[in-house]
């Protein structure tokens, strides 16, 4: 069926609903309202009340629930209305999700997904833009997550639900909509842990993940350059080997990212890519990403957002070099 | 004391003004005419630059926006009770309180067109930013009003937040340490029914929001959040309560929020026509007038509508004149002083 | 219902057992003289463990460790009211109901040695691991509740946290939780009048800390820590009510820590000797010791003391003996499956 | 006076108390208990309770009132009782202390500070021994310090404390009690954002900060290579230029940080440095850090802290490159 994002989650969930009955889903409005961007819609009609929980307005008590919901034999996927708001999480997956199954060595564990809208491009509030992805991805014991298009949804979201640890899910809000693609209505599955070569070239490695490949795809459409790109789709534990062995071959790398350039997720890329690839590097590995300053309200999101140019500037930079 | 009176254990309320506009004369507050008039301005001016901000949004000239339609009396009393030098810390849904304490409309309107600029009030207001974390401004208003207090003035802190707000662990500390340090603070509670699409006995197995204040040890209060005399004794009483170094209050406003959640809400997915229609009939502006019209402080509001539909259009006119932030704009305010690599990257464009 | 007869908003307490051991019938719990003496052997047990384990950390044999003394009864008590199935989750300072639920003492006083096995209780034991950050446990305990009553399950999950824990945000949201939710819930309040120097007084301007089940739509109950009774009569009523599908309560157990917060801390820094003289008077053990000797139930404790003392010294012998954990033990559990670059770091030492 | 980091870090909070009336500090136990590590003692005999303020037990309640109080005209100094705990006040935090500036363009402002005991080594419990400091330093906004001695103590926090922006200042645990040294009864200010070379070499640059830098010093202390020490000082903005220029002579650089391996500081640090020196860089940067795994009890924590042998490991495998 043809499918976009919200819908190739939806129908993850509903899946994974129907074929165990420990998934359980919770969290502000996820029930008879359908989620805020609608992705739970109908979910609370053929599921019901007790596992289609709206919870009241506590983003640690929602996590801390759903940890303690683990503990006990459920799967609980839980959702956080905005990126911007699951900070108030962080003790919960930091201290506990993160934890418990070296705290115990493996007798209690948290299969848990938190999922939640993340990056910007709609226009939104403050705090509804964030892309602080790399605040989960340093905590050991988590596992953090980025789809790129519905069919990867669906593949990425049914395998978080079933991993035995705690999964951090997060949905480029900017893609929610943006395209339909044909995705399996059954089963479908895609392993966590594994990066994917979405295009393949000689000239420079791209990397990026989530929302940003569209615009990668976009970015190098007319170039001359022959570039290879590569959706993360797991930011932790990362893929780094898929990354080195292209970096390694075409000698050249770019790290796009939504987040702002300091301490973000292009760093530790950037570093793997060092280690594991000095001698073939024919350039610095570029680092496409945010300032660092806040994310502006939308009259001034110009001045923040990674664009295509930007991309094709950093891609020039390093051919250059 | 009202809040002897009107115990919310026992699921009392203090109500001045029925539903037709009558006001019971033994808990009528003080209030000129003139000030009386002021106040059906404002809620009328709430109502009307409500309306334009939804048309504005639709129109794409303006971004996600909650209305506050429904809630104009439940904002405005609280805000009357303010002396000059108070502080007044809102969530997002409090456009009237804020223009009585004296934010121009058209910052207001900059605010939701998504310029940082809409947070910059006129020096001295003592307004604080909108804030879009449920609940998390309620420990600033607790250390507002600490700060005050250290110094020995006897400015009061008023805080606004939703019925979902309480739910939150900020709303719990921020009240415990308010009443641990016995600061100057009003908390207003206006509990609309809803947290987007969660009705408010989802939100809490608590039969009244206004008991919770048990939980604090200072006096909570449930008011009639239609009723702007009520809403204005009550808080009155509060904030006379604070500033004589007697501590905290909380009221729970009992109000309705008569439109969407915001612009990007759809309220028929989750509440029927005719419980809409029921509030309707309770609408806070309907009342209010009716009480003036009856004490013939006011005629009729013909004119006072055009007065402010001229308002509310040369608001929305100067908030679109003014011009998007430049690259500077919004690199300069992340320190006070502009650290190097952040120089590099506001010069370097794409680096 | 204990919960309508003792109303905490009045300050009544409920207490079976006075100071000297002489015990209300009206109020006393149906108790074998079997399980009688079990309880106090258990209290017996905790307080000689509980010296042990302060001693082993003066020797440098154990970590930083946190008394009990003074709080077996209030610890034991609603253990006492738990089936097999039930839940125990803990805070820290909770020995007494775990060495009940069926905790072995070598694995306690192997976590307060510092290995994370000292968290691996018997299969079955439905305890959770000890949870440093304060209160963080309490939603945990909702979860596991929601769970239970989710697949129709009978079981119950009670939850103990201090005095100090009812500030933090978490133990209002999981609170509110409960209510909402309905849980199979019982929240037990250790108030020990500290949260390491912070008295009880300072940490909520509420009257009691039972009270604040008002705020959460279900009962709250104040009882007298020290007497075990008491403890135990308020905990199976609550738990009782939640296997009947009733809901949650909160039970306030009013008592005192007679040691140090921890062993790294000292109490004459901000307690005075007659206080905590007063309190020693109000030993929980004596005062069950006397009841028990009362009813012929005892005679004397010296033979259970011997008893005790190798049961301690034995399992402190075991504790020690148990081989510190491997380079791989300390990876394995990271994730359910080691990621090639742990694998690398792992075996790399300095990589 | 001989001072070691607790009384020098007690002689800053006492010195701008007095220097200043709206500094106050808060939080739990700093009181008569003078906080647990006794860095506050007698604070509350000369300034009050009503400017020593102990506080009920809530991190993110201490950390929004002491924003609030910032918004008010108070400088206010929060206490975090472990670094652990204050995943509690991330929301707060994120979300307020370091956006009040750009949001109201300048009007309202946090000049706080939010210390708090960082970094292992006293045998403690679990969630006493975290160095997070990159979840702090990725956000921009937010100035992360952490001092490494007694006499920097006293001067960072002198200077944090006058800063108009807020700081997270981290106070190495195990260097609280470590060493004497001669530090002014007087004021004594360090600038933020300074990096500091302790130690002049030429083969290799080794960075780091707080507890490391002893443990670099005694680590190379006897090697025959001649090593040049930088202490960070400034997680955040950081002073890379130091950083940089000095491996731009020694052309090789090993990066030294208790933190995970995997987006912690070493990541930023180590791309900076390609960045700006990849032309004089002999060798890919050394990270010498703990694995990507939670801190384990005290019996395990051998497998996990940075040692000596560790760092000489490092500086050998980039010396021999
Ligand atoms: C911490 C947090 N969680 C979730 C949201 C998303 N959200 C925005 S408003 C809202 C409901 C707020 O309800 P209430 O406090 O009753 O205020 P109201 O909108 O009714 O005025 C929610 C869930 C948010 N802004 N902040
Ligand atoms: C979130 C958090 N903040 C601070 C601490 C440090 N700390 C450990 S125990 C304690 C006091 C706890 O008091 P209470 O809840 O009354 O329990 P008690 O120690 O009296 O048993 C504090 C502040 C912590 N462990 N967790
Ligand atoms: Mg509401
Ligand atoms: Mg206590």
């Amino acid at each position: 069926m043809m499918m976009n994002m919200v819908q190739a989650i939806n129908s993850a969930l509903a899946m994974e609903m129907e074929r165990d009955p420990s998934v359980v889903v919770l969290g502000e409005d996820v029930g008879v309202d359908g989620g805020v961007f609608r992705v739970t819609e109908g979910l609370v009609d053929k599921y019901g009340e007790a596992r289609v929980i709206d919870t009241p307005l506590a983003e640690s008590g929602i996590t801390g629930m759903a940890i303690g919901m683990a503990f006990n034999g459920l799967r609980p996927v839980a959702e956080i209305q905005f990126m911007g708001f699951s900070y108030l999480t962080l003790n919960q997956m930091i201290n506990h999700a993160a934890r418990m199954r070296n705290r115990t060595r493996g007798r209690i564990t948290v299969p848990m997904v938190l999922r939640m809208p993340y990056g910007a491009g709609v226009k939104a509030l403050e705090h509804h833009s964030e892309s602080t992805e790399a605040l989960y991805a340093q905590i050991p014991g988590l596992k953090v997550i980025v789809p790129s298009t519905p069919l990867e949804a669906k593949g990425l979201l049914t395998s978080a639900i079933r991993d035995p640890d705690p999964v951090i899910f997060l949905e480029p809000t900017r893609s929610y909509r943006m395209l339909k693609e044909e995705v399996p209505d059954g089963e479908y599955l895609v392993p966590l842990g594994k990066a994917r070569t979405v295009q393949e070239g000689d000239d420079v490695t791209v990397v990026g993940w989530g929302a940003m490949i569209p615009l990668i795809q976009r970015a190098v459409a007319n170039l001359q350059a022959s570039v290879e790109i590569i959706d993360l789709r797991t930011i932790s534990p990362m893929d780094s080997e898929t990354v080195v062995e292209s970096v390694k071959r075409t000698g050249r790398a770019v790290v796009v990212h939504e987040a702002p350039r300091s301490f973000g997720p292009g760093a530790e890329i950037a570093s793997r890519i060092y280690e594991g690839a000095i001698l073939k590097l024919e350039a610095p590995v570029e680092r496409v990403t945010a300032p660092d300053i806040t994310v502006p309200l939308s009259k001034g999101e110009d001045h923040y957002y990674v664009n295509e140019q930007m991309i094709r500037d950093g891609i020039e930079r390093t051919l250059r070099f | 004391m009202l809040t002897d009176e009107f115990d919310p254990m026992k699921g009392e309320m203090l109500r001045v003004m029925d539903e037709e506009g009558n006001v019971d004369p033994s808990l009528m507050p003080k209030l000129s005419d003139d000030v009386l008039l002021k106040a059906y301005r404002n809620m009328l001016l709430t109502r009307m630059a409500d309306d334009k901000a939804v048309k504005l949004q639709r129109q794409g000239r303006l971004g996600a926006y909650p209305p506050s339609k429904g809630q104009e009396a439940s904002q405005l009393g609280p805000a009357m009770a303010l002396k000059e030098g108070d502080w007044l810390v809102w969530a997002f849904r409090e456009m009237g309180a804020l223009l009585w304490k004296g934010a121009p409309l058209q910052t207001l309107y900059l605010y939701w067109m998504g310029n940082e600029l809409g947070n910059v009030y006129p020096d001295g207001a003592r307004i604080t930013p909108a804030v879009v974390p449920v609940g998390s401004q309620i420990p600033h208003a607790v250390g507002i009003a600490y700060a005050s207090k250290l110094r020995g003035e006897k400015d009061v802190t008023l805080a606004y937040f939703g019925d979902g707000a309480t739910s939150e662990g900020e709303f719990h500390e921020g009240l415990n340490f308010a009443g641990v340090f016995h600061t100057p603070n009003v908390f207003v509670c206006q509990n609309n029914q809803f947290a987007i699409s969660t009705r408010r006995e989802k939100q809490s197995a608590s039969a009244s929001l206004a008991q919770k204040a048990i939980a604090y040890g200072f006096p909570g209060i449930l008011v009639d959040g239609n009723d702007v005399l009520a809403m204005y004794a009550a808080a009155k009483e509060a904030v006379d309560r604070a500033r004589k170094g007697k501590g905290p209050t909380l009221i729970e406003s009992f109000t309705y929020r008569m439109s969407d959640h915001t612009t990007s809400d759809d309220w028929r997915k989750y509440r029927s026509k005719e419980e809409v229609a029921e509030w309707e009939r309770k609408d806070p502006l309907k009342r209010f007038k009716a009480y003036l019209i009856a004490q013939s402080i006011l005629e009729d509001d013909e004119l006072l509508v055009k007065e402010m539909t001229e308002i509310v259009e040369k608001a929305a006119a100067e908030a679109e004149a003014v011009p998007a932030p430049s690259r500077s704009d919004v690199f300069a305010h992340t320190y006070a002083e502009m650290p190097p690599y952040l120089k590099g990257q506001l010069g370097g464009g794409g680096k």
